[in-house]
C-alpha cells in the first residue's frame, strides 16, 4: 500500500481542459472519494492516476515513485469500471483469476484459492462458473469488485461503480467496500458524483468542480464549512437555501437584505463580513437546521421579515408549506418564502400540514456566508 | 459496281433458270465425278502440280482482286441480296473479315453483315455448341473447325453446299485448287462439301536468325556439342539447340517455347508423334497413341518444355504469340502464321524471324521423316436450318471470302491470323503480296494498320516454301463424329505431362484408356466406321503406312 | 518505460503491415490503370515498364466509342437495373411481410429458405434453365437475363429488406396507427423514412451483384445482348490479347461499383455481411 | 347436410378478409415466392429429376434423357477429375478461405488500433473493400495480367531481384495458390469488416480493465479480443466458404482448371461437364452434391448464428 500525490495535474484534450490544475496528497490507506458535477474533472484525475491517461502536465506518485508516464501495466492498481468492464465472454472465475494470470508468476492452484477466497469475501462463490453475462446487476457489481480486489494493489480506483444499481444495493455495497477497505488498509480513489455516496463512503472528500480541486477535507467538515458556494450547495440533501442578499450597515447594525427580507446578523456573523469583497453576499442555510415556528421572533416589530436580534442572531423566515416530502422519519418541507423563493426544512415527520403558515427559523451559527452570489464565491464565517 | 452486274449477267440468268441450284444431270455429273476428281487433283496440286482436272475456267494461277472476279457468276444482279442481312460468328482470327471485306462483297450483291459474334476462342466449340442446343441456330454463317465437323454434321446441322457451289461458274477451278488435305479431311461430310475453307493451317520452324547467325553462339555451341550450329532438322537436335540457347542468353529469353494450353496442344505432340508413326487408333479402334514411340515423343515434348517459359503447359494462342513477339524464345513450332503477328507493331522479333521445316527423326536410311500438324483451320458452314433465301445469300458470303480474289489477300493481311489453304496461296505472286500491303481494305476497328507482312519477297519466299514443305508432310486432326471428346481428354493428359502431373507413359496410357472408353459410349461400330475412312484417306496421302 | 517501447513497437509493426498490404491492395488497381494507358507494344516487356511513358487514351476512346464494348456495357446497364428494380420491388415486399407478419408467412425459417437457395452454385440453375429458355426463345434476351438474375438477388434482397425492417421498432409504427393514421399511411411516413437508407444500400449492392455477374451471361447470352463480363474474356482480336483494352475496360466497369461503395459505405457494408455487422 | 354446413364457422370471404388485413401478409410474400419457384426451386428440381437420367443433348451419343438411376451418382464418385476437384476445393476452401479470414483479422485490428487518422483509416478501409465490388472476372483478369510468365510484372519484378521464371499458373498448388492470392485479394475485406465492425462494437472500457489488470498486448489479444471476436471470425469464414462452392469466374480466366486438369474445382468441373461436353444427367448430378453441401454449410452457419445470437441475449 502507498499514498497516491497529484501535484499540478493538468489534462487537456485540444482545447478543452479537463483538469485544470489539481494537486492531492492520498494517504496510505485512506478512503479518498473525488466528487463533483459531471464534466468536473474527477473521472480524468481518476484515469490519470490509473495511467489511463497522460497528463499533459504535473506529476503523480506512488509513494515516492514517479509514475506519471507509467502505463497502467506498470502501475499496481485495480479498478472498478463505471461500466464495470467484465469482460462478457468469461465466467465469474475467469474474471475474477485474470489479474492474477496476467501477472504470470502465481500457480494455478494459488490463483484458484485467492479467487475463492476474495470470492467468498464477496458473496460470489455459487455463481463462479457462470458466465459473467448471465449475471443480475448486482451481482456484477461483486465480480468487478473481487476482480479488483484479488490482486491487492498499491492503489484501488473506482470511477461511480454503483450508479446503476437500484438504491438499497448501493447502500449494501458501499458499505462492504468500506468494510473490505478498512479491513484491508487500502489506498482507495473513488470517483462519484453522489455528494451523499462521498459522504457516506469518505475517509475525504474532494470535491472538484471546473477542472479544479474546490475542497479537500473530511466529510463533516466539508458539510459544515464548505468553502465556496459552490461546495455548499452540491455537498447536502436537501439541497441548501441561499438567499441572495446585499450587505447594508447601518449604525453598527448588520443587515442583510434579500427583496422584502432582512436579515439581522449577530456581531459574530457581522464581524465575518468585514473581508467581504462587495455589498453582494449570498447566505445559505441548510434545511436541516431551520426549526418551524408558529409566530415570529418575539422581537418582531413588522412583518416584513426576520429581525436578527444582535444578540440571539437568529434568523427567521415567513413561509406557506406548500408541498410535504416524505423520508422516513423526516419530511422534507418545499415551503413559499416572502418573495415566492422556495426554502426547504427538514423537519420531523408529520409536524406541518400543507397549507400551513409559519416561520423556519435558524440560529445564526448555522448560517453559511459567502462573498458574492458566484459558484466560486468564497466563505466568509 | 456497275461494271460488276455485267460481268456476272451470265451467271444470273442461270441461277434464275434453276431456282434450286441445278438440274438433276448437272447434280449428278459435279457431285458423283467432281468430287472424286477434286480429291485426286488436289493430291496431285499438293505434291506439287497445278493441273486442274475438269479446267473449264480461267486461269489458275490467278488470284489479284481485280482480274479474278470474271470467273464468278453473281446470281442475278448486284443487287441480288439486296435487304438481306447476315448474321455471323467466329472465332477471334477470323473476326476482321467481315468489316475487310465485308463491304466488297455488299457492293457486289447488296448482301450486308450484322455486327457479328466473336465467341472465346478458348471455349469455342461449347459456345458454339451450346448456342444450337438451345434451339435454332442464331447465325447465318458460323466458323467451324474441323474437329468438330463430325460432331455437328451428324446432327445435320449444316447444309450441304454442293448444289450452291454449282449455282457459279468456276466453282470447279476453285475446288480444284483448294489443297488436298483441307478439302479431303476437313470440308466433306459423308460425301457432301459442308464447309468451304478460310484458313489452311499447318505447323512451321519458327527461329530467331539473329541468334543463329551470331559467330560467338556459333563458336560455343561448336565447342560444347561439337557440332555446327544450326535450325534443327531432327527433334533431338532441336532440344539441344533450345537447351543451348535457353543457358546462354540473358535472363528471360528461352530456347523455344510448348504450346501447353487446351485443346491445342495435343497438335505439338503430333508434330513430335506422327512421324515417328504413331497414329490414333488402328482398325479396330484400339488406341495406339500410347506406343513406345509415343511415349518417346510426349518424353521429348516434355524436354523441350524445360526450355521453354514458366507456365508454358497453360500458354495458349495469344501468349504463345506474345514470347514471340517479344522476343522471349529463339525457335517455336508454331502454325504457319507465327511471323505475320510481328508485323502489327515494333516488336522484339519483327524483322528477326526465319521460318523452317518441322524437324522431324532421322531414319535407317539417313533419311528425316517429318510430319507437320494440319491443325484448326478455319471453315464456314451455313446451318441447315435457315430459309433458303438466306442460304443463298450466305453462301455467296462465304464462297467470295473463300475465294481466292479475297482470299490471297486475307491470308497475307497480319490483321486476320488466316494461312494459305489454296495452291494460289503457295505462288510467288501470294508471296509478293506477303511484301504488299492489302489492297482491299483501309484501316479499321481489329486492323488499325495496314503493314506489309515481310520486308522483301526472299523473306516472303522462304516463308511459303518452309510452309510447302511442312504441307507436304502434313498430318491430319482427328474430325470424325466425336473427335472433341477424344481430342479433350488427349489434350488433358497432354497438358498434364508438360506440367509435370504424369509421366508421358502415363498420361498416354491414361488417353488410351479414356479413349477405349469413349469409344464403347459413342458407339463401337460406328466409331469404326468412321475412323476406316478417316484412316484410308490418310493412307491415300502417304501420312500413314 | 519498456511496456511504453513494447507499445510503440507493436504499433510500429501494425503501421507496417499496414502499409505492406495496402501496396498489395492498391498495386493491381494501378497496374490496370497503368496497362490501359500504355500502346500495346509496350505491355508485357521485361523489364515492366512501371508508369506509362506517354498517356494513350486511345483504349478508353476505344471502351466509349466502340459499339461491342459500349455496347456490352449498355447491355449490363440494362439487364441490371431491370433486375435491380425487380428485385427490391418484391424483395421489399416479402422482407417487409417476413419482418411484421413474421409467423403468418413462416417466418424466419421461410426467409432462411429462400436465402439458401442463393447458395446453390449458380451453374445448378443455369443448367435446367439453359433449355427453358430454348424453349420460352429467352435465350439471348435482356429479358431472360433480368429474370435468371433474380435466382441471386431476390433472395438477397428479401433477406437484407427484412433485416433493415426489423431494425425499425414496431412501435413506430403502433404509435402512428394511435395517433390515427393507416397501416399504408403510417408505411409511408413513419416506416419508409426510416428503411430509406437500408433501401438504397439493398438497391446499389442488388445492382453491383447483377452488373458483377459472368457465368449466367456467358452461358446463356449470345448475339444479341452481352453485358461486359461476356466481352471481356473475349477482348483478343486476331489472336492477340489487346491489354490496354481490357484493362481500359476493367476501369470503366469498375468505376461505378466503386462510387457506389465510397457514397454508400456504412450501409453497402451491412448488406455484404447479409446483416452479420454494421460500421 | 345443410344445416350442419352452416352451424361450421365459414371461412370469411377474400374480401372480408382483405378489409381485416389478413391476406395482406401473403400478398406481400406471394410474388417473390411465385418467382422464386419459377426461376430456382422448379427448375432445381428439374435437376434433380435429370440427375438421375442419362442426358447428352447435341452429343451423338445420346438425344432423350434416359432413367439410369444413381448412375451418375456412382459416376461421379468414381471419377478421378471430381476427387481431385473436390481436393482442390479443399484445399482452396480451406487454406484460402483461412488465409483470407486471418489476413482480414489482422488488418482489421491494425486498422482499429494503429491508425488514428479517421480520414486515413476510413481510406485504408475502402481501399481494402473495393475489390469486393469488382466482377471476379475482372479481378480474375488482372490477375492473370500481373500473373503473365513472360512480361508480366509479378515475374519482372521477381526478375530484377534474380528470380526468374516462376510459374504462377503452371501447377496444381501454385496454380490454385496463385487464383488464392487473386481471390485473397479481392475478398479480404468481408472478414475484414466484419472483424472491424467487431472490434468496434467491443468496450473500450474493457479493454482499460485488461490494462489496469495488468495483461500484456497478447494476453489482451489472446484473452479478451480473439474469444470475443470468435464468433464473428467464423461468420466470416463460413460466409466465404459458402463463397467457394460458387468459385468459378476467377478459375475460368486465369488457369481454365489447368495445367490438365489440375486447378479445377467442382463448380468449373460441373461446367464443363455441362457446357462442354453436354453430359447434363451427370452435370446435374455434381451441381445437386455440390448444392446440397453448401445448404449444409449455410446450416451450419445458420445455426451457429443462433447460438451465437442466444449466446449474448
Amino acid at each position: 500500500m502507498t499514498g497516491v500525490t497529484i501535484e499540478n495535474l493538468r489534462k487537456e484534450y485540444g482545447s478543452i481542459v479537463a483538469t485544470n490544475d489539481v494537486s492531492l496528497d492520498i494517504a496510505d490507506g485512506e478512503l479518498a472519494v473525488l466528487v463533483g458535477p459531471s464534466g468536473c474533472g474527477k473521472t480524468t484525475t481518476l484515469r490519470s492516476i490509473a495511467g489511463l491517461e497522460t497528463p499533459t502536465d504535473g506529476t503523480i506518485a506512488f509513494g515516492d515513485a514517479d509514475v506519471t508516464n507509467d502505463p497502467p501495466q506498470d502501475r499496481d492498481i485495480s479498478m472498478v469500471f463505471q461500466n464495470l468492464a467484465l469482460y462478457p465472454h468469461m465466467t465469474t472465475f475467469d474474471n475474477i483469476a485474470f489479474p492474477l494470470q496476467a501477472e504470470n508468476n502465481a500457480s494455478e492452484a494459488e490463483i484458484r484459492e485467492a479467487v475463492e477466497s476474495i470470492a467468498r469475501d464477496l458473496d460470489c462463490e455459487d455463481f463462479l462458473d457462470q458466465r459473467v453475462v448471465e449475471l443480475s446487476g448486482g451481482q456484477q457489481q461483486r465480480v468487478a469488485l473481487a476482480r479488483a480486489l484479488v490482486r491487492e494493489p498499491e492503489v484501488f480506483l473506482m470511477d461511480e461503480p454503483f450508479s446503476d444499481l437500484d438504491e438499497l444495493l448501493k447502500r449494501k455495497l458501499r458499505s462492504e467496500v468500506v468494510r473490505l477497505q478498512h479491513e484491508r488498509e487500502i489506498t482507495m480513489v473513488h470517483v462519484t458524483h453522489d455528494q451523499e455516496e462521498a459522504i457516506t463512503m469518505g475517509d475525504r472528500l474532494v470535491v472538484m468542480n471546473g477542472g479544479d480541486v474546490v475542497q479537500m477535507g473530511d466529510p463533516d467538515t466539508v458539510f459544515n464549512e464548505p468553502a465556496e458556494l459552490f461546495v455548499a450547495q452540491f455537498i447536502g440533501s436537501p439541497q441548501i437555501n441561499r438567499f441572495d442578499c446585499t450587505l447594508e450597515r447601518t449604525s453598527g447594525e448588520t443587515t442583510l437584505r434579500n427583496g422584502d427580507l432582512d436579515f439581522s446578523l449577530s456581531d459574530d456573523l457581522a464581524a465575518s463580513l468585514d473581508g467581504a469583497g462587495g455589498e453582494e453576499i449570498a447566505l445559505c442555510v441548510r434545511p436541516q437546521h431551520f426549526s418551524w415556528a408558529e409566530r415570529a421572533p418575539e422581537n418582531e416589530s413588522d412583518g416584513n421579515g426576520s429581525d436578527g436580534d444582535g444578540s440571539n442572531g437568529e434568523l427567521s423566515v415567513p413561509v406557506t408549506v406548500e408541498v410535504i416530502e416524505k423520508i422516513g422519519t423526516e419530511d422534507v418541507v418545499r415551503c413559499r418564502g416572502p418573495n415566492g423563493s422556495e426554502v426547504l426544512a427538514v423537519v420531523a415527520s408529520g409536524t406541518l400540514d400543507e397549507g400551513a403558515e409559519g416561520y423556519l427559523r435558524a440560529e445564526g451559527a448555522n448560517a453559511h456566508l459567502f462573498d458574492g452570489y458566484d459558484e466560486h464565491a468564497e466563505r466568509l464565517n | 459496281m456497275p461494271s460488276s452486274s455485267t460481268e456476272y449477267g451470265q451467271g444470273e440468268r442461270e441461277g434464275e433458270e434453276l431456282p434450286h441450284g441445278m438440274s438433276r444431270r448437272q447434280y449428278v455429273k459435279y457431285f458423283g465425278a467432281g468430287g472424286l476428281a477434286a480429291g485426286l487433283s488436289s493430291v496431285a496440286g499438293c505434291l506439287g502440280g497445278n493441273e486442274s482436272v475438269t479446267g473449264d475456267g480461267g486461269d489458275g494461277s490467278g488470284g489479284s482482286g481485280d482480274d479474278g472476279q470474271k470467273n464468278i457468276a453473281n446470281p442475278r444482279d448486284d443487287t441480288a441480296f439486296e435487304g438481306t442481312t447476315l448474321r455471323w460468328t467466329t472465332d477471334n482470327s477470323a473476326g476482321p473479315l467481315y468489316s475487310m471485306f465485308g463491304p466488297k462483297i455488299s457492293e457486289e450483291s447488296g448482301v450486308s453483315f450484322n455486327e457479328g459474334k466473336v465467341l472465346p476462342p478458348d471455349n469455342y466449340y461449347s459456345s458454339l455448341n451450346s448456342q444450337f442446343i438451345g434451339g435454332e441456330v442464331p447465325y447465318d454463317i458460323v466458323l467451324l473447325v474441323p474437329l468438330y465437323l463430325g460432331d455437328f454434321q451428324s446432327r445435320d446441322l449444316f447444309e450441304p453446299l454442293d448444289k450452291y457451289l454449282n449455282n457459279y461458274q468456276g466453282m470447279q477451278e476453285y475446288l480444284d485448287s483448294i489443297i488436298g488435305p483441307y478439302k479431303e479431311f476437313y470440308m466433306n461430310y459423308n460425301g457432301d462439301t459442308v464447309a468451304l475453307p478460310i484458313d489452311g493451317d499447318i505447323h512451321n520452324l519458327f527461329y530467331r536468325p539473329s541468334y543463329f547467325e551470331d559467330q560467338q553462339h556459333k563458336q560455343q555451341y561448336q565447342s560444347e556439342y561439337g557440332q555446327e550450329l544450326r535450325v534443327p532438322k531432327t527433334w533431338p537436335e532441336f532440344n539441344q539447340v533450345a537447351k543451348y540457347f535457353t543457358e546462354n542468353t540473358e535472363n528471360g529469353v528461352y530456347g523455344t517455347q510448348v504450346f501447353g494450353a487446351r485443346p491445342w496442344n495435343f497438335g505439338w505432340f503430333m508434330d513430335r508423334a506422327a512421324s515417328r508413326g504413331v497414329i490414333y487408333f488402328d482398325e479396330n479402334m484400339e488406341p495406339q497413341i500410347n506406343s513406345e514411340d509415343g511415349v518417346r515423343a510426349l518424353e521429348h515434348m516434355v524436354e523441350s518444355a524445360k526450355y521453354a517459359p514458366p507456365n508454358t503447359a497453360q500458354l495458349g494462342i495469344e501468349e504463345t504469340i506474345n514470347q514471340w513477339q517479344q522476343g522471349n524464345v529463339v525457335m517455336s513450332p508454331w502454325w504457319i502464321d507465327l511471323s505475320e503477328f510481328t508485323a502489327r507493331g515494333d516488336f522484339a522479333a519483327t524483322g528477326d524471324q526465319g521460318s523452317a521445316a518441322i524437324p522431324g527423326w532421322e531414319q535407317d536410311d539417313g533419311s528425316i521423316r517429318r510430319n507437320a500438324m494440319i491443325l484448326y483451320n478455319r471453315l464456314f458452314a451455313i446451318p441447315a436450318s435457315l430459309p433458303e433465301e438466306k442460304k443463298r445469300a450466305a453462301f455467296y458470303a462465304i464462297m467470295r471470302l473463300s475465294h481466292p480474289d479475297i482470299s490471297m489477300f486475307a491470308t497475307a493481311d497480319p490483321y486476320t491470323g488466316l494461312d494459305p489453304f489454296l495452291e494460289e496461296h503457295y505462288t510467288d505472286e501470294a508471296a509478293r503480296q506477303y511484301t504488299k500491303p492489302n489492297p482491299l481494305r483501309e484501316t479499321g476497328e481489329g486492323f488499325p494498320k495496314n503493314p506489309p507482312i515481310f520486308g522483301s519477297f526472299e523473306q516472303a519466299r522462304q516463308h511459303l516454301d518452309a510452309g510447302q514443305t511442312n504441307m507436304e508432310n502434313g498430318f491430319p486432326q482427328p474430325n470424325w463424329p466425336g473427335a472433341s471428346q477424344y481430342v479433350e481428354d488427349f489434350a488433358i493428359h497432354v497438358q498434364r505431362a508438360v506440367a509435370g502431373q504424369e509421366t508421358p507413359k502415363q498420361a498416354l496410357d491414361n488417353v488410351a484408356e479414356k479413349w477405349r472408353t469413349t469409344v464403347d459410349e459413342l458407339g463401337r461400330e460406328s466409331q469404326t466406321q468412321a475412323y476406316q475412312q478417316f484412316i484410308e484417306k490418310a493412307r491415300e496421302f502417304g501420312y500413314v503406312e | 518505460m519498456a511496456a511504453a517501447d513494447r507499445t510503440s513497437a507493436v504499433s510500429l509493426l501494425g503501421k507496417g503491415f499496414l502499409l505492406v498490404y495496402a501496396l498489395f491492395a492498391a498495386f493491381p488497381i494501378y497496374w490496370t490503370l497503368n496497362t490501359a494507358l500504355k500502346p500495346l507494344g509496350s505491355i508485357n516487356t521485361f523489364p515492366p515498364t512501371l508508369y506509362p511513358e506517354s498517356l494513350d487514351l486511345s483504349s478508353f476512346t476505344w471502351v466509349l466509342m466502340n459499339s461491342r464494348a459500349a455496347g456490352s456495357i449498355i447491355d449490363s446497364l440494362i439487364i441490371a437495373s431491370g433486375t435491380t428494380v425487380l428485385s427490391v420491388l418484391l424483395g421489399s415486399l416479402a422482407g417487409y411481410a417476413f419482418s411484421r407478419y413474421g409467423d403468418a408467412v413462416g417466418g424466419e425459417d421461410v426467409s432462411f429458405w429462400l436465402l439458401s437457395t442463393r447458395m446453390f452454385p449458380p451453374i445448378a440453375i443455369v443448367l435446367p434453365m439453359f433449355f427453358v429458355f430454348g424453349w420460352f426463345n429467352l435465350q439471348d434476351t435482356h429479358l431472360g437475363l433480368i429474370i435468371l438474375y433474380l435466382t441471386f438477388n431476390l433472395p438477397l434482397t428479401t433477406w437484407l429488406m427484412r433485416d433493415f425492417f426489423d431494425k425499425i421498432p414496431y412501435s413506430f409504427e403502433e404509435a402512428a396507427y394511435v395517433d390515427g393514421y393507416s397501416p399504408f399511411a403510417a408505411f409511408r411516413k413513419v416506416v419508409f423514412p426510416l428503411v430509406r437508407p437500408g433501401l438504397i444500400a439493398t438497391t446499389m449492392l442488388a445492382w453491383v451483384f447483377a452488373w458483377n455477374e459472368f457465368i449466367f451471361a456467358f452461358i446463356i447470352a449470345g448475339n444479341d445482348v452481352a453485358p461486359y463480363t461476356t466481352i471481356i474474356p473475349t477482348l483478343v482480336l486476331s489472336n492477340q490479347i489487346l491489354w490496354n483494352r481490357i484493362m481500359a475496360m476493367a476501369v470503366v466497369v469498375t468505376i461505378p461499383p466503386t462510387l457506389i461503395l465510397i457514397a454508400f459505405r456504412r450501409h453497402i457494408v451491412e448488406g455484404m455481411t447479409l446483416g452479420v455487422t454494421e460500421l | 347436410m345443410s344445416t350442419i354446413g352452416e352451424n361450421l364457422p365459414r371461412a370469411p370471404a377474400i374480401k372480408e378478409r382483405l378489409s381485416n388485413g389478413r391476406l395482406i401478409p401473403y400478398l406481400l410474400v406471394g410474388p417473390t415466392i411465385l418467382v422464386v419457384f419459377l426461376v430456382t426451386i422448379g427448375p432445381l428440381l428439374w435437376s434433380l429429376w435429370l440427375s438421375f437420367t442419362r442426358w447428352k443433348p447435341g452429343s451423338i451419343a445420346f438425344q432423350n434423357p434416359e432413367f439410369t438411376g444413381v448412375e451418375n451418382f456412382v459416376w461421379l464418385v468414381t471419377n478421378e477429375r471430381f476427387i481431385a476437384s473436390v481436393v482442390n476445393f479443399a484445399y482452396y476452401g480451406g487454406v484460402g478461405v483461412l488465409l483470407q479470414v486471418a489476413l482480414g483479422t489482422l488488418l482489421a485490428l491494425a486498422l482499429y488500433n494503429h491508425v488514428e487518422n479517421r480520414v486515413l483509416r476510413v481510406g485504408l478501409l475502402t481501399l481494402f473493400t473495393v475489390p469486393m465490388m469488382y466482377a471476379p472476372l475482372v479481378a480474375g483478369r488482372i490477375w492473370q495480367l500481373l500473373f503473365l510468365p513472360g512480361g508480366g510484372v509479378v515475374n519482372g519484378l521477381l526478375g530484377t531481384v534474380g528470380l526468374t521464371g516462376v510459374g504462377w499458373l503452371n501447377s496444381r498448388w501454385l496454380g490454385l495458390t496463385s487464383i488464392m492470392i487473386a481471390d485473397t485479394w479481392q475478398w479480404v475485406g468481408l472478414p475484414l469488416l466484419i472483424v472491424y465492425g467487431g472490434r468496434a462494437s467491443l468496450s473500450e472500457s474493457m479493454y482499460e480493465a485488461a490494462r489496469v489488470d495488468g495483461a500484456s498486448r497478447w494476453m489482451t489479444f489472446r484473452r479478451i479480443t480473439f474469444p470475443q471476436l470468435r464468433n464473428l471470425i467464423v461468420i466470416a469464414g463460413l460466409l466465404r466458404f459458402m463463397d467457394a462452392y460458387k468459385f468459378f469466374d476467377k478459375l475460368f480466366i486465369m488457369t481454365g482448371g489447368g495445367p490438365g486438369t489440375a486447378t479445377e474445382l467442382p463448380t468449373y468441373f460441373a461446367y464443363l461437364v455441362g457446357f462442354q461436353n453436354f453430359n447434363i444427367g451427370q452435370a446435374a448430378a455434381l451441381t445437386w452434391v455440390l448444392g446440397l453441401g453448401s445448404v449444409v454449410t449455410l446450416f451450419l452457419f445458420w445455426r451457429y448464428m443462433s447460438t451465437v445470437q442466444g449466446g449474448t441475449n
